[in-house]
């Protein structure tokens, strides 16, 4: 028998399986964690978190696509304090590491966000949101310049006594160079990737669809290019990833992960299903068991060219 | 509070009423147990593993028997979502999440209550007048369409209702005009009602809700809105309201408003 | 009445309609013309063309995605010698314009290929491919730098008598920045996008499933990233667009003409549906003269900021 | 040679046969009087207006009527398009594109034949069996699977073939073992057919078809690939043979080959 445990350390922090909410989709995750076991979650990514209070976008935020959708939500959040305040301690009793979505307009709101957040207790790590395509200033401007994306990360590290998560947009041409800058900063991890820049048409207003002209593409559409710059990422850094977009079940979470994920997050995926964790959960564990695998470790990165991986693998079929 | 939760569901009845309308009914016990009148549900509507259409299809309750454990959908075909949705079989299963969403209060006992709607708009409706007349209700109907082909529920609301006053575009059934028109022509009926339950496309709620709340009726109003999560956590189907400076959500602190709390215009 | 003609000029060359075939998916159309009306497709762009023969890519060539396909065929061709001998006289019946793409390792293969092209009779132009994916030396290098592409454009503009098209990758940080050198170099019209750098993995095997590890996204999955850099070139350059990614109905195609595209290409959809020209044709006349509007020159750009439309649109519903 | 076109075509009959495998029979007139044995149509999975599935399945024609202009398929659920098309219900239509590729070419008249299948490889065959067996030959079926569960056409095959022989796997039809076994077991019979056709999964065909080629039968092989258009324009279901030095398009030049064309190890 082996003991198929996904049990694990990303930067330090300890998870109970690699599934992690992708920040946004899940809100604060008050709705969605009533609705699911203990246990299924690895961690709690929250929502875009501003500094300020952010009423968000005009409507409509939000466009289906063939296999994916639109949103601009635009940080719609309650700003750090009401975060700290009220949402925080509702959620304690989910007993989950939770790791906090900033984004800020300048690299001094993303600061002062840090350190308020560094007196607040039960969080577990900041993920660093500068791919965000739904906003004016920040946002996304952030995450295609490596030099910027350079000196946000490396002053929040100079304050940050937690983990750093340095979350990537892949509006880029070449995701190694944000990759390789935000890991030269000192990020502990980056995750990868935010929505594609997108939009769609009403042709009878003859008007971009969405409140806010563009908007982000998630959902599946998406997958097959996310899973191509983890893969690169991968190749390109040693701070461990977590992976997203697009996924939808364990199969496709697997995929993040022999592409050098060490962990997935799951967005747009629960909107359809708001029992998705446990099925990658139950579905990665029955995989392991199958092929006596007994820890997760040995699939990350397992289908990149220059790793191999202990265990019994490939089916003849 | 009932949790939402994913209901594996037989399906009885899947049947064009009208052209472009369909009928369907659930075998889903638990839901008929706690849906409310103006509660919603959202139907995955993709067949099998396919991803596209991606997200949930947003349905109000039109009808729910606590007895047999059904539930009863009333939609009209708009786009890919609903022309899949109508082409599932008897026996098939479907992916129901509900339910969702804050529906119809009901008035002080005793008093009658008017329903109003246009289109599709009629398919809570139904259910409202229902639950209304099983409270002691008098409950009056005000209902339009185009034409009679599009004309929901005039059969249906006779059941619960006092009376049923239609009117259509062409005048192929009841007054020949719009909802507006309907309600001048029947508005000594309405004025009796003291609570109002308005559901149509936006302008015909806006329109309607005006004229209630200028004869001095309490007026409940239901939205509708492009829908992820449906449960509150996404933000993409916020509306305008005075409940907020910001924005409101509709699948969670709606889809029922008080109409003065709507921001139509916005 | 209105006579809502699809008839246009784009860059100099007469269309029957706006309507071409995407270069790759169509092959050299020896195998979908004989399907289809005379007619139904305004110029025909063939498959990428080098030099050389070229065998391409060992399978598997070709992976299903949500909503989209990957391909990494690897530009197999015969050669421009084989197609302006053999190929191109087959094609003299179907009476189309003819625009050949253009796959070149090295800028100096470009001309090559350009300098034997000027001598065969019945091109009505070239597309200039910066962008494919599936092969290691050019491609998409020099679809990712400007200089190159500023470069390769304009030895191209020197020797060619024809209308010059620059295809464009989606795989950047700033569409615009590339359509600006193309323009600038005297590229006669861009073309976007080609396909979108991508993969997928064999959980099973645990590798890669393409032959050539990452190939090109197509389809509807790309549509919405396709459409807003088509809308964010048509705000930056002044030549016209040919907008082309995901393309599978008239209304998809109208989209893109609202947000600048002078005229669609349509590669993946063919596979589905053989007659999709002729659909795309039909529903644009249709929705001319319900609309009232007797020119598709007036709708190019419609939902741009800047532009505002003739004719009467928008019904109330 | 017959353009293929799309063909809009009444679902006859959609049943499951087997576990897993289903007869799925069209009305399709025009594709029952140009459709010959080893060709194959592309059907559209999906349904209604989604775009996932994408592509086309390509699937080979398993029997066709001419006389009633109905065609058969006989196929396997393996993944998301499959089991779509097994949830279609008879009276709806489905969207087939065919005839496809160059099919099994036939002997000179009155030799022997051979069908030699694996699994869902039998397909094709029970078509070409009928077709030999019209067109005068005597027909021998050599049929393998893993267990008779999946064993198919093993009844449908005696209406045209002189003798079926059947192996599985675990012994629960005919010879247990594979179909190299079997085709040992039965060298004597297999010896008198100048021609072999074979169909099943790449290693199965490869052993078979070295197994014949070296008892000196001419022999056919039905080779599987992806694909995109199935109509020899997008390149994308190149395999290895000796007709070119490059790649060769299975789905217009094959699917069917002379085995000894085959690069099976490429
Ligand atoms: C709370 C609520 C209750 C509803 N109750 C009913 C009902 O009982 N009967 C009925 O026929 N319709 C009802 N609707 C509208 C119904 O949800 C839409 O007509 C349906 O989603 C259209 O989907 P489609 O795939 O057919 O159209 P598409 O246009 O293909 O849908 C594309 C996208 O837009 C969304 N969408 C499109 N139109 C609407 C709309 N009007 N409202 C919300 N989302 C929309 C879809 O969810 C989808 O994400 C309700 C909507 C809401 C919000
Ligand atoms: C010429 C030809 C004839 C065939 N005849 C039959 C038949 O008569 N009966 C039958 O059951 N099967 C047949 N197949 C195989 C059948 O096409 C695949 O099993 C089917 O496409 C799998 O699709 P899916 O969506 O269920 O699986 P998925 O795995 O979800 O398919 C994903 C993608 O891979 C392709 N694909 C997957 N497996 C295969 C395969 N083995 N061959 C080709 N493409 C594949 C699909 O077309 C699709 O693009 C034939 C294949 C070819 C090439
Ligand atoms: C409605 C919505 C809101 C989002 N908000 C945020 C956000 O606040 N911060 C962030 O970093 N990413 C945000 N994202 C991006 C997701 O975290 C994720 O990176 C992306 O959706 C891809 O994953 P998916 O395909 O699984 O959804 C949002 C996505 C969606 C769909
Ligand atoms: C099988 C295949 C082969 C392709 N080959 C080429 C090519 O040779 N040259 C080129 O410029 N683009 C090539 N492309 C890209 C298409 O021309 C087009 O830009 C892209 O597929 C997006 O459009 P679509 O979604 O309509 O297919 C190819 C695409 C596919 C799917
Ligand atoms: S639909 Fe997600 S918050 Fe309302
Ligand atoms: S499937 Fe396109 S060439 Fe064979």
């Amino acid at each position: 028998m082996h003991d198929s445990s996904l049990e694990m350390t990303l930067s330090g922090i300890r998870l109970n399986n690699p599934i992690l909410s992708a920040s946004g989709p899940f809100g604060y995750g008050l709705e969605y964690l009533p609705l699911m076991n203990k246990g299924d979650l690895g961690a709690l990514v929250v929502t875009g978190t501003t500094f300020e209070p952010r009423p968000g976008n005009p409507p409509p935020r939000i466009h289906e696509t063939p296999a994916g959708m639109l949103n601009a939500v635009g940080l719609e959040n309650c700003g750090v304090e009401q975060f700290a305040k009220e949402i925080l301690p509702k959620l304690a009793e989910y007993n989950l590491p939770i790791i906090v979505n900033i984004a800020g307009k300048t690299i001094d709101e993303y600061i002062k966000i840090v350190e308020y957040l560094e007196k607040v207790p039960n969080i577990a790590g900041y993920e660093l949101n500068i791919s965000c395509p739904n906003v004016e200033q920040g946002g996304m401007a952030f995450g295609t310049d490596p030099d910027i994306a350079y000196t946000l990360t490396e002053r929040v590290k100079q304050i940050s006594t937690k983990p750093v998560i340095v979350k990537l947009s892949p509006n880029v041409t070449d995701i190694t160079v944000i990759a390789q800058a935000a890991e030269a900063a000192g990020a502990d991890c980056i995750s990868l990737v935010n929505t594609f820049l997108a939009m769609a048409i009403d042709i009878e207003k003859q008007r971009p669809v969405l409140g806010n002209v563009v908007g982000g593409l998630s959902g599946p559409a998406i997958r097959p290019i996310a899973l191509r710059m983890v893969w690169q990422a991968a190749s390109a850094v040693d701070i461990p990833i977590i992976g997203m977009g697009g996924i939808d079940s364990w199969e496709s979470a697997l995929e993040f992960i022999l592409a050098g994920a060490t962990a997935v997050a799951v967005g747009t995926a629960f909107f359809t299903n708001p029992g998705i964790a446990q099925e990658i959960k139950q579905g990665l564990q029955a995989y392991m068991e199958k092929n006596m695998i007994d820890s997760l470790e040995k699939l990350v990165g397992a289908a990149l060219p220059q790793k191999t991986v202990g265990g019994c693998i490939g089916t003849d079929d | 509070m009932t949790l939402p939760i994913i209901h594996l569901c037989e399906v009885l009845i899947n049947r064009e009423v009208k052209p472009g309308f369909y009928e369907l009914r659930l075998h889903a016990p638990m839901l008929a147990k706690s849906a409310a009148p103006g509660q919603f549900a959202m139907l995955q509507c993709a067949a099998g593993k396919s991803t596209d259409p991606l997200l949930r299809r947003p349905l109000s309750f039109s009808n729910v028997c606590k007895k047999t454990g059904s539930i009863v959908f009333l939609y009209q075909v708009k786009g890919k979502g609903t022309h899949l949705l109508s082409r599932i079989s008897e026996g098939d299963y479907l992916d129901v999440m509900g339910p969702l969403g804050t529906g119809f209060k009901l008035p002080k006992p005793g008093t009658p209550i008017a329903v109003i709607g246009c289109g599709i708009g009629v398919a809570p409706l139904i259910y409202m007048a229902d639950y209304g007349r099983k409270h002691g209700h008098d409950v009056y109907a005000f209902i339009a369409a185009r034409s009679k082909d599009s004309l929901l529920g005039a059969d249906t609301l006779t059941a619960s209702c006092a009376c049923v006053y239609t009117a259509t575009d062409d005048g192929s059934h009841g007054v020949k005009g719009n909802i507006t028109d309907l309600l001048d022509e029947a508005a000594g009926t309405l004025a009796l009602c003291k609570t109002t339950y308005i559901c149509g496309p936006w302008k015909a709620m806006a329109v309607s809700a005006e004229k209630c709340l200028g004869l001095g009726l309490a007026c409940q109003v239901s939205l509708e809105s492009i829908m992820a999560c449906g449960i509150g956590a996404c933000l993409g189907c916020t509306c305008k309201t005075t409940r907020h400076i910001h924005y409101t959500r509709v699948c969670t602190e709606g889809p029922v408003f008080q109409a003065e709390e709507v921001l139509f215009d916005a």
